[in-house]
């Protein structure tokens, strides 16, 4: 786990736990949550989970630069991301972005660049167990 | 020397490991690296064209040197999220 | 509370609960929520709260008019609107849009389009209660 | 006939009032009713400009008809969220 006051990164193994109770001091008016979730199946075929692999400590490190980058650009006030390892299974959360601002528009255009950004640069892998 | 290379995803299914080993005279460069991938591993011909380098973790352009005990890694496509 | 499968709309007394749990049965692959939370000042002044008066049956059923319209014209699988009535401390959230999808994008978009529709055409109000 | 418009947000602060009281014969359109409450409602002059109305809880536009026991409400600016 990598945090700032501003930042936070986690890497966890299995399903994403339920979202962290967030810091509720009124400093952001807007949260914006991106949540993805494991689908019933890929390319139209039945699957049970996702295997996701990450290469550590390099996703960490770039999922933190990336970050920071994103709250600097955007003027973000929080921006926190976890991330799972190992399997998830269907229907579960497997990647959480939690942007905190003082207003809406640019934490959704932040969150739209963050993953855009992350599916270039990040090194993670998804592998599909068929069911 | 040997050196070893990390593999993840279609690289690592391509090449049927989650390494691979390559001989290379070190100091080198990443450029010179991709090289002699291309000639040692075959079945990462296709990756090799675009794929990057991470050298200690990080992202390296073609010029970066390389030498021994640096950790490096081939990064194809990747698919978190 | 307007509830077909795919759309749930309610507006709560004072802040609201956390989010409900989500169906997980794997049909959306994303999940974009936005949380509006009570800030700390008003145009610079500190308030203790803010107080919501909506003008009910009207709010609810353009809530649920605005949810069906966002849901056919961008394709999605769930939307769910919560909203604050009465009064909302700092720091509490007033309102909750959850948007179920199958990709990101669509969802993304939608809830930037209901965000604006609701605050041109849902009879909501606040004011502030000064600190 | 005497008639109530409920009011919200600016406009009830402007009244000073969650109802503007009218007098108007019925039937009527919305057009004829913003006619009267621009004579009878000055302090809600300003809004009466753009301010939609709506008619047993949905929007209407100024040619649709009003009688007794519709329930009428004039809608300024909202801000929900």
């Amino acid at each position: 786990m990598r945090t700032t006051d501003a930042i936070k990164v986690r890497i966890t193994d299995g399903p994403l736990p339920d979202a962290p109770a967030r810091n509720a001091d009124g400093e952001c008016g807007a949260w914006v949550v991106f949540e993805g979730v494991v689908r019933r199946d890929e390319g139209g075929r039945a699957i049970s989970a996702l295997r996701y692999t990450a290469y550590e400590p390099m996703a960490t490190n770039q999922l933190a630069e990336l970050a920071g980058s994103i709250l600097n650009t955007h003027g973000l006030v929080r921006v926190e991301v976890e991330h799972s390892r190992g399997q998830v299974p269907v229907g579960a959360c497997s990647f959480r972005l939690s942007i905190g601002s003082a207003h809406r528009k640019e934490a959704l255009a932040a969150m739209d660049e963050f993953i855009d950004r992350m599916k270039q640069d990040v090194p993670i892998w998804k592998e599909p167990v068929w069911a | 020397m040997r050196i070893s290379v990390k593999l993840f995803g279609a690289e690592a299914l391509a090449a049927g490991a989650a390494e691979a080993v390559i001989d290379l005279d070190m100091p080198a460069t990443c450029a010179e690296l991709r090289k002699a991938m291309r000639a040692q591993a075959p079945a990462l011909a296709a990756s090799l064209d675009w794929a990057r380098f991470a050298v200690n973790g990080r992202y390296a352009s073609d010029d970066e040197p390389i030498g021994p005990g640096d950790e490096l890694a081939l990064i194809g496509l990747v698919s978190g999220g």
